[in-house]
């Protein structure tokens, strides 16, 4: 079975990733967009793109019952959710299988068992894999928090149990702080996942965040292609990616890869998942969560091992077994991706909302670009604040840094704030080049001014540039006005 | 006319000349200019240095891969600004960056803020956003309730430095 | 020895290519440009940049002295000439080394003896390696070529001695052709590489072109990294390269393989270069020239072998023996690279000039692109019509041509015709993606209409889209004018 | 008002009503046309049906990766073009599409050419390149002798068609 038309049920550079190789594939593509994404470049890729409501997530995006009509009128065999919205929404992986259209990724249940988080640790323990000490079912309320804090002792963090992807978490270092990050993280889960349920962890100080891709079919094979290295953080959520795992050595692979495909097992997982594990300073370990999805940074395994996922999620979602098994899974040099968000690193990274004008892709040996950018574009306040991800591969960590290091500072996005600074700052910053950094990188080693150090003839070009902008006064941008254009208006538009 | 340029850590004086030359501080430079993208790009070529020089936003320009902050002002600016320049820098402006909801202020009316204490937090993009403050000051003035939706560049609060 | 400083002796996409490779291993650059060369990407992209003269190449870019007297001034350790102008100029190899300066190439010697084409084929034969029937020194004039004719027999190519890369040559299948041809190839050999010496050889019908990426050092290692295909040609120049060559099996592989070595091993080649051959259809195989620099194509071998080719060119240079010897030489899926021409391909790919005012890079998965271009940019008459090359990977030769094809349709270049219309008709051709293909492939199978068939619905989407640009009117693009520059304008220019 | 267009190899005959909406031939069309890039590039969505549409030059456009021929006339042209536009058409100019020397002519004023029959060999950009006529006719005249060096866009022959 082969599918004939997919709905991307996404927009962003993970819309046109999807689109991407089912172009590749010969698949058709169908695409929803919400009344402020008319203009994204998701919508001009896909062959076929239907609105499905407002701008608030819940309206357009979120909004099951639509999203299924899409894909209904248009005739879809297959939806791929992407990541984030609907992509570990149980309930929408049930209703897409309902309405007789393959769902890529796991089933309803399986998405349960993994999405509620003290589910997934019960699962994980009950599979002899080490879990962080904390609790295995939700809290129940502040005062049952109190109680297990006392007993697992402090730091603890404290996370929402409906959801991952490090969205309202709060470290918890005394009993004073529990009351306000007991209200944030409640309101944060809510808002996040529509549940305030919060489960509670001890805190494993400087701990690295490793991560494991697999790809299991609905035959019972299950593959790993080697782990990430996400360690670097602003609030719980990854900017920079890298495979292999600076900290990683054979043995801890080969040991957090089975630990990986134990989960997986255990679960019956089926398509393409994420094993989560933070490593600590000793080299112990334990399981964090499962995420059941593509993940944003995927690009770096499929740079190593010369895969593509998403083509592997497509033929393992139309029941076809993986065309290889774990021997045959070669890794190969090393990948290193860079979040490019709408964000100032120099604000502690607040998002940003804002038109860009000016784009300058980076490219060239070893250089990936998987974008969702487009000039003019107008980024709105209402989605995620990625825009493009950068990714190097080289044939060793070395090399893959340095060609990172030269295509983030070839790149230029105009028109509003990005974290290109801080990727430009790490890149060449001491500890991150030894591969010596965990999750509290961000906090130790950036607080960086506005005005890095450039060279006298830098400053120099600069104050020059701006005189003459000054004095150049505004002028029409690369013009549209062919003289053919031009001619046929004046023909024609009397 | 003269011009006092900031371009990143660094102060220049820049005189330029109608002959089209500048004058650096009392360095004459030959600088060849070319405006590669019409009002955005410019290379800069000096005693054979090049550069390339990107307008990203209001103040902010890329430099050969690197973010600075540019800053220019003519000498009427620079010599006002002994007097009007300082008192204006004086009241300090908290706006919201985007549109969101504003889910706490942090501080009252009257009181003393330092420079990175958080003002508001700002719900916005499904996150919450401490807003802090650039420099040490008093709260003049809350413009904003606790629990009000505002649009993106909404005043919120104003501070006072001396 | 490690260089501090390089001058990039060229322009476009491959001074790019190489600027980028420096950065990457901390190594200063310089590079030169012609007068109308201000604007071009290279210039911006260099550390240091010198004017060098006009914009005819004798002014410039082939300009010895003034080039040796920029590299001296500006202190460079070695130039890197790219590929093109003076790149296979033995006069000038000698002239930096005399200089006390490395030619990132080899020495002036070995490209004397192999840039004459008769003494490259009279030392190839003479090495044992088979060559095509024909002259072994250039012909004295018309009549001498008359009599060769007589010998060797129709049809035979008449083609420059100066100089390779597919210029200036002649196809005569008749005594009647001779005269015209004579005359052509004789102008062309002048103005191209300033001697009017033809040679003559027996023309292979239905060849491919095959040739095979070396590498040597100055320690007597020679290896080689696998063969390209590089049949698809318009004028005997290249369109489309590929890796692994789909008429090459493994037998064939490994004896062009070893033949190129022994042409190496006998000049006593050092840096990076090519072996050319024609392959017949029944697999016998004749040595065509060697390319005494770096190739158009050679991203196609870095993506195979993960090898950064001009890393190891300077490596060479800077007298350092090869990491890697020929057992550590991993060939690993299939790369096909695109010539992204300024070229009418519905007009016998005449070059064109004019301004480019708008493009779309093509990006994601497996895709490189060596771009020369920029926004806005005026396209000379004066250098070679190259504007980028698309390069795509895949892990076998149905995805590389899946991923070039859904790369090529994504871009877009604006203001003057490019080659992309004929990429992308070739990479859905049935029998390019067969394989079957020979040098005459695109005088049989590209004599397209300017109306290739599109949908109703693209019909319908072009129409309207034309009407509501001729209703718009003329306006800015994408605007420059920011609220700053508009105030800050404003307080200071009155 | 009424347009005849042709884009690639078909033709279409679009009136545009006063609501913003099109009659294509005699079927009404609702399409959702957005201008991505100002003057460049439209997202064009009928239907659910989405193209992409990007314009390149002249009478070049670019469409979901395709290259074709635009050309639009309005009713009046379309009119006049039995009479008119047929006249035009039968007067062929070859025009140099770039800087060069004119290196030969292959033909003589009052010689017959097939469509494709080479007129003459411009060398530029290093190369000799065969300008070839585009539909059959006679030689009018020859504007440029053998020898002479032309700007891009100089008026090379002339041939007539009828």
């Amino acid at each position: 079975m082969r599918f004939r038309k997919v709905l991307v049920a996404n927009r962003g550079e993970i819309a046109l990733r999807v689109i991407r190789t089912c172009r590749e594939l010969g698949i058709a593509t169908a695409t929803v967009y919400s009344d402020i994404d008319r203009l994204s470049p998701h919508v001009r890729a896909a062959d076929e793109a239907y609105p499905i409501g407002g701008a608030a997530p819940r309206d357009s995006y979120l909004h099951i019952e639509r999203i299924i009509a899409v894909a209904k009128r248009a005739g879809c065999d297959a939806i791929h959710p992407g990541y984030g919205f609907l992509s570990e929404n149980a309930d929408f992986a049930d209703a897409v299988a309902a309405a007789g259209i393959a769902f890529v990724g796991p089933p309803g249940t399986v998405q349960r068992a993994l999405g509620e988080k003290t589910s997934a640790r019960r699962l994980a323990a009950a599979a002899g894999v080490p879990v962080a000490e904390g609790t295995m079912e939700p809290l129940r309320d502040e005062a049952d928090a109190r109680t297990v804090l006392e007993r697992v002792g402090y730091p603890v963090l404290l996370k929402p149990a409906g959801g991952g992807g490090g969205k309202g978490m709060r470290i918890v270092r005394s009993a004073a702080e529990l009351p306000a990050a007991w209200r944030a993280a409640t309101g944060e889960a809510t808002t996040a996942f529509g549940a305030p349920a919060l489960l509670m962890e001890r805190l494993i100080e400087h701990a690295r965040h490793v991560e494991v891709q697999l790809l299991a079919d609905a035959h019972g094979t299950v593959v790993w292609l080697g782990e990430r290295d996400c360690s670097i953080q602003r609030r719980h959520q990854k900017l920079i990616e890298e495979t292999p795992g600076p900290s990683v050595d054979d043995a801890l692979r080969a040991t957090l890869g089975a630990a990986a495909v134990t989960v997986a097992s255990a679960a019956g997982y089926v398509n393409a998942g994420t094993v989560e594990f933070l490593v600590a300073p000793d080299g112990a370990f334990v399981f964090l969560e499962m995420n059941t999805r593509l993940q944003v940074e995927h690009p770096v395994t499929e740079l190593v091992t010369g895969l593509d996922l998403v083509a592997l999620q497509l033929r393992v979602a139309a029941g076809e077994p993986l065309p290889f098994g774990q021997p045959e899974v070669r890794r190969s040099g090393a990948a290193i991706e860079l979040r490019i968000t709408a964000e100032d690193p120099f604000a502690g990274f607040l998002p940003q909302a804002g038109r860009v004008d000016f784009v300058r892709d980076p490219s060239g040996p070893g250089i990936r670009l998987d974008s969702g950018l487009a000039v003019p574009l107008t980024i709105p306040t209402e989605y995620d604040p990625l825009l493009a991800k950068l990714i190097a591969w080289g044939p060793d960590r070395p090399a893959a840094i340095a060609r990172a290091r030269r295509a983030a500072r070839e790149m230029i996005v105009a028109g509003l704030p990005t974290s290109l600074p801080f990727h430009s700052f790490v890149l060449a910053e001491p500890d991150f080049v030894a591969g010596r950094y965990d999750t509290d990188y961000v906090a130790r080693h950036w607080d960086h001014p506005r005005t890095p150090e450039i060279t006298e003839g830098a400053a120099l070009a600069t104050a020059l540039a701006g005189l003459a902008r000054l004095r150049a006064g505004p002028r029409p941008f690369v013009g549209d006005t062919t003289p053919w254009s031009r001619s046929a208006r004046e023909d024609m538009l009397r | 006319m003269r011009y006092a340029v900031r371009a990143g850590d660094r102060e220049l004086t820049i005189e330029t000349t109608p002959e089209g030359r500048f004058l650096v501080g009392d360095r004459v430079v030959a600088a060849d200019l070319a405006e590669a993208v019409p009002g955005r790009v410019w290379s800069v070529v000096v005693d054979g240095e090049a550069h390339e020089v990107a307008f990203l936003g209001d103040d902010r320009v890329w430099v050969d891969g690197d973010e600075v902050r540019i800053d220019i002002a003519d000498e009427r600016t620079v010599a006002a600004g002994r007097a009007g320049g300082r008192a204006a820098s004086a009241r300090q402006e908290l706006r919201a960056p985007m549109p969101g909801l504003l889910k706490r202020v942090h501080v009252a009316e009257g009181s003393a803020v330092h420079e990175g204490d958080a003002l508001v937090t700002l719900e916005a993009m499904k996150m919450e956003n401490e807003l802090r403050a650039a420099h040490a000051g008093t709260v003049a003035r809350i413009a904003v309730a606790e629990g009000t939706t505002v649009e993106g560049g909404a005043l919120l609060i104003v501070i006072r430095s001396e």
